[in-house]
């Protein structure tokens, strides 16, 4: 057990994964020699040589492109897109291709991929370093998302998403990559040491895709969040007095119903929370499956609080960001509904 | 100063269109064996030239000539004037078919035989190509069971595929052959991973990719150029210009910029042009730049002259946007007619055995047609389960999806 | 007034759209001298001239990046992707630059194009020739979707899209073009020319963006449709008996969210009908909205019927589509919880 | 028979890293005055080689000479050099600000002011650039007031694009400038949409894309060439090639092809290469092809060889990936330098005045910097309001982003 910052932690899946597996492949823009513009894959060209870990030109769509055509050969490609706004290039790649190999050719190609990315805003990157695209990802069968909230979390889910028979996105909140964040920007940052989310278990210890984790047990309502929107959701509780159940899902495809329904059932009332802009978000998803399998259960609408439908914009960062005041504001309105 | 003269739009134009006569006189054709045959390991800077011309071997008589003649011993050669010949009977059987409402949709290769059915003599066992719609010759050439195919078409119970995938879009790892998709250029960077992947292995199979003219506007193309050039991949990454690409004529792809070929010269690739309805020019090209990948000395962009003597599909009519007899007028002739000839000429084969073979293969695409119908058509006979519709998503069927299956009762 | 099919109207609209405004300019692949694979550019070419209507490379982002920097200068291009399946490789044309160029500029520059594209089902065209992918666009802050459900309606929307200020996607269901269509397969097709809905404003009448249209009153429930569903739902209606409201909606962004609150508030229940795939499809936002606006009206939970979350069959495509039946069905459970 | 020697997998590599001494032996330069300069309605075709040299007018001693000598006079050369100067010393105010919190990020254009700077002298006013964020030499040369660039790098209250942009993502429908993007090589292709759009309208108004080397790879290069091409868009596409792209070197978007300009050959578009931080060079061969887009003649390539002195932005260290001292050792030099060099030995220009000059702009840059930040810094002073947030999604604000804005508090 070593406690590890995230970006650590995702180095170290990438290290065991590539130990252990000779057809684990990394690579990406500034991926190789440089290590990532997050640092995330340092040491591993050194480690591993240059043909397992290497840099790219600046084309998405080629990363994408050459990894599922590996992936076909029998590789297992690990790619990184330098941020998941800059993914979209890829995207036709993603969706017309990873997603429905398996299924066009029933089988006799499969493609087990995992392309990472950096999401969300917290760091003044303005539009095109901010974005979570997760709903753009659920939308689209034949993929898995993933989006861990911790270090912890972090390696094991990427273990897992490179052991996974199909292709998966994960999204990291590029935020928590260097130091814990609540949504309290104006507060001093806290190194990730300090938390008990940052020990990893050491070696080869996947967190299997699909089921949520349990942040907080409370009685009052259910919070659905996941990534860096944990954290924050965690402080608005903290903040609001009110005994919010918070659940990190960690995987959004595929979804632990189940956990959800349990909670919400319990509680009466639920609050989604993410960073994305509201209209069409992966929240919505939520909100309707919570509709219709708690519908009897609900004592008040279920309520989203979630980036506003604009852009993300730069100087007003904190304004866009759907920090503590926002949720807690939400958890009081459902709470008096 | 400024120069006040106004701009103009240009948009490139076949110039002749339906009711006009069709002329090729701009297609400069060289003479079969004129153009030179560099060595494997020529520095692609030292044969730009090849981009600019057509390498042929079949002359007019029916003679093989020139240095690129000589590739394929006579047995191989009436292999292939009968995978030709075997295409274009299956291709006519099929159309036929769809037409009969037996299955939905499809595309045949009139015209272009050669380039598929010759290409695949060059790969040996464990290759991969990366194909388009318009590729059957490879599977064809390689033994693929034309039942299968035709299961595959008809989305009946035995299709391969399940019923999930459109007519043609066929797939098999075993012969070498990757999930078609439909949508353009996708395949074609795929490709280059899949030989990257080889590279990075140590193994000694090499792959091929394919597109057509006019999808080489498609991004993708750039992206497979690149990741070819910068990493030397072991891919031989095959144009096929057929002229044509659904209402487009190749100008609108190509602009007025020379050939396609020559586009892999920004990106220090060699580029070969080679007359596509010559099925000994298309073999001996595609074995010169497979042994050039299999050596570890990168990839070869090959163009494909030839010519898309059909409609794009069964949903497109060329007489609404060109000369009715253009493809006959097409100067490069057709492949499976200049195999025979050539033949012929060799004393290897005559006319009587040329019906013959005919009479055969068409007995043999008959066959298998009665198989496959026996099994079921696209609106008769036995279909894949519904429940097929939700296999294979993922490796395992997540929750959500055998909840929806069982919605459908299955 | 004249009846007119989807296509005809369509190319109408062209016309109508072109003869009044110089600015306004037509491409695509196979758009110019063919007029289009569903021939909704017919005859444009040669009214037009070959500088205002003109067949292009295959290549999405070529279209969609050439008619941004076309916008920008100050024309008003209107451009088809074959196929909505086709649309990925502009994708980042789309969010990253279309949606964002008035606000990332502060309005130096803006971006009025159309990207037309043929919807959906119903022509076994298999996975890439049958996808809606709405969801994908209504997701992303600075664009306006649409989606007609008849010639007429395609007319008048197409028109108001071509004049709009800002990018607008523009989807035609693909299986209303030469015909009516309303879910039932198997019966054989009905001519345009027998509805009311193909009597087509002559001339300049373009149809505000934003409001939806009441199909067909009624007091048991509402339904929420658009494009070929809308159809579909009424003939849903029609077969269960179930006295239901539905609504076209017409836009989905900006969306007419004062009808569907007022319809719900008076039924007290609501069905909400697409044919993408179920997940993260327009449907959600749908449904989290009605929640939102109308729980303490409702005495059902908001029900869902969509495409499965798998790719579009072939063979299976009317086992994929959600056809009558299976609305009816929904119906009936809504209207006995 | 299969060769069955083993492929392996080759990665292009810098070869030197830090540590080692910096080696250009390998980057061949051709001698002042050497290249020929064509026509501007020479076939393209006949213009191959200017693809694979170096086009440069000064030479070591400041003369100017050769065929492309010649394109300004002596007062818009102290024009340019001043512009040079101006922008040096920005950037150097700026990334001085950025590390004192006044600003998010910034990119400087050490060693490649001569790149913007002399390329915007060739444009007509109503032109217009797209270009990428190394570029603001096209503001600083087209009199853009820096203030208002400076406001928009502090995202204050009086910052053009409202807080709203990433610092130095500037945008001037007036000056030419088109709004900058975060995601790399789309304005490539809207460049050439652009430029239709003047050849559509019958104006003479032409368009210049741009782009970084490393960002060729990206598919929006390729749509770029292909539309340029198929419609000879009146557009300049400039590459400008300054070797790194965050931390890789050219090889990896190059590949060992030969160069960038030799993209434009497989699409017919002549293309030049020239000596990116010779003032003079790149002034002649951007008039050369101004002229051509302007004479209806279509797109150009242009390489700009030069060198990214600095590191690639705020964020970034180029000492962990390439050697410390490989910027001194680049072999064309420093654009001011050479450009004052230059005016010097024409007697135009002295020691005494360059220090006077310098003096005096940096006065100007200062009392800029001074009225930008007496409205206010990134988190000081007087900021754009939150309702800034809301505007500009669309031309009228639906009623969900009025219903947003107003639980916000605006
Ligand atoms: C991304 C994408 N865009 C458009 C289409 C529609 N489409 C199918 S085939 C075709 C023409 C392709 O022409 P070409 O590449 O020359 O191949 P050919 O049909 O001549 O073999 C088009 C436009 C598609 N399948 N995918
Ligand atoms: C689509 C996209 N992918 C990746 C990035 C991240 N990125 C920003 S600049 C850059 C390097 C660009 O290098 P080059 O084109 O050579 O331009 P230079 O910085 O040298 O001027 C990268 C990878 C991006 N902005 N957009
Ligand atoms: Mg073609
Ligand atoms: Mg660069």
């Amino acid at each position: 057990m070593a406690r590890m910052t995230m970006v650590e932690a995702i180095r170290d899946a990438h290290d065991v994964a590539m130990a252990r597996d000779d057809r684990v492949i990394v690579f990406g823009e500034d991926v190789g020699y440089f290590g990532g513009v997050f640092r995330c894959t340092a040491g591993l060209q050194k480690k591993y040589g240059k043909s397992r870990c290497f840099d790219t030109p600046i084309s998405e769509s080629g990363i994408v492109g050459t990894a599922i055509g590996m992936a076909a050969y029998g590789l297992r490609p690990c790619v990184e897109m330098q941020f998941a706004d800059y993914m979209y290039p890829a995207y036709d790649q993603i969706v017309s291709e990873a997603a429905r190999l398996r299924y066009r050719s029933a089988g006799e190609f499969t493609c087990p991929i995992v392309v990472r990315m950096p999401t969300g805003g917290g760091i003044f990157g303005g539009q095109t370093h901010s974005q979570s695209p997760e709903a753009l990802f659920t939308h689209v069968a034949g993929l898995k998302t993933v989006v861990p909230s911790n270090p912890r979390d972090a390696k094991g889910l990427l273990l897992a998403a490179i052991d996974d028979p199909d292709p998966v996105i994960f999204l990291e909140p590029k935020r928590l990559y260097n130091g814990q964040f609540d949504g309290h920007y104006d507060k001093p940052i806290v190194s990730w040491k300090k938390s008990e989310l940052s020990e990893v278990d050491e070696g080869y210890a996947p967190i299997p895709l699909g089921r949520a984790k349990l942040r907080r047990e409370g009685r009052d309502v259910t919070i659905l969040a996941y990534g860096t929107m944990v954290h924050v959701a965690l402080a608005a509780v903290a903040d609001s007095g009110i005994d919010g159940e918070v659940i990190d899902l960690r995987t959004l495809m595929p979804l632990d119903i189940d956990m959800i329904t349990a909670s919400v059932r319990k509680t009466g009332r639920c609050v989604v929370v993410h960073e994305a802009t509201l209209t069409s978000g992966f929240g919505a998803e939520l909100v309707a499956l919570v509709q219709q399998e708690c519908f009897w259960h609900l004592e008040a609408p279920v309520a989203r609080v979630a980036g506003w439908d604009t852009p993300y914009p730069h100087a007003q960062e904190w304004h866009y960001f759907p920090g503590p005041p926002r949720i807690a504001k939400a958890l009081q309105a459902v709470m008096e509904a | 100063m400024p120069d006040t003269q106004k701009l103009s739009f240009h948009v490139p134009d076949p110039g002749l269109r339906p009711g006009d006569t069709p002329d090729f006189s701009h297609v400069k054709i060289p003479q079969a064996g004129s153009v030179r045959r560099p060595e494997i390991d020529e520095s692609p800077a030292e044969m730009r030239d090849l981009a600019f011309s057509i390498i042929r071997v079949l002359n007019r008589n029916g003679q093989a000539v020139g240095p690129w003649a000589g590739s394929l011993d006579t047995e191989r050669l009436i292999e292939g004037l009968r995978h030709m010949m075997t295409l274009r009977i299956f291709d006519a059987r099929m159309m036929t078919a769809q037409r009969q409402g037996k299955t939905s949709f499809y595309m045949q290769h009139l015209g272009e035989e050669a380039v598929s059915c010759a290409f695949r003599l060059a790969l040996e066992p464990g290759d991969m190509n990366f194909p388009t719609y318009r590729q059957a010759g490879l599977l064809i050439a390689s033994g693929y069971p034309m039942t299968q195919m035709m299961n595959q078409i008809y989305s009946n119970e035995a299709d391969p595929l399940r019923g999930r995938q459109l007519p043609i879009l066929y797939a098999s790892q075993e012969h070498g052959f990757f999930t078609v998709s439909g949508n353009l250029a996708t395949q074609f960077v795929q490709a280059v991973g899949w030989a990257m992947a080889s590279a990075i292995s140590g193994d000694s199979r090499i792959a091929a990719g394919w597109i057509g003219d006019g999808s080489t506007a498609e991004n993708d193309f750039h992206a497979g150029m690149v990741f070819a050039s910068t990493y030397r991949a072991p891919v031989v990454l095959n144009i096929v210009n057929n002229q044509w690409a659904i209402s487009t004529f190749q100008g609108i792809a190509v602009g007025e910029a020379g050939t396609l070929a020559a586009r892999g010269h920004g990106f220090g690739i060699p580029a070969l042009r080679v007359d596509g309805n010559d099925y000994l020019a298309v073999h001996a090209v595609a074995k010169w730049a497979v042994a050039r990948a299999r050596r570890n000395l990168g990839p070869t962009v090959i163009e494909y002259v030839t010519y898309r003597a059909g409609g794009h599909s069964t949903s497109d009519d060329p007489a609404a946007y060109r000369p009715k007899e253009e493809s006959a007028a097409w100067p490069l002739g057709d492949p499976i007619l200049r195999l025979k000839t050539h033949l012929i000429e060799i004393g290897a084969w005559s006319e009587e055995r040329h019906v013959q073979a005919e009479a055969q293969i068409r007995d043999e695409v008959i066959a298998a047609q009665k198989a496959a119908e026996s099994i079921g058509t696209m609106h008769s006979g036995r279909q894949p389960s519904p429940r097929e519709m939700f296999e294979d998503v993922y490796a395992e069927m997540p929750a959500h999806l055998i909840r929806q299956r069982h919605e459908v009762g299955y």
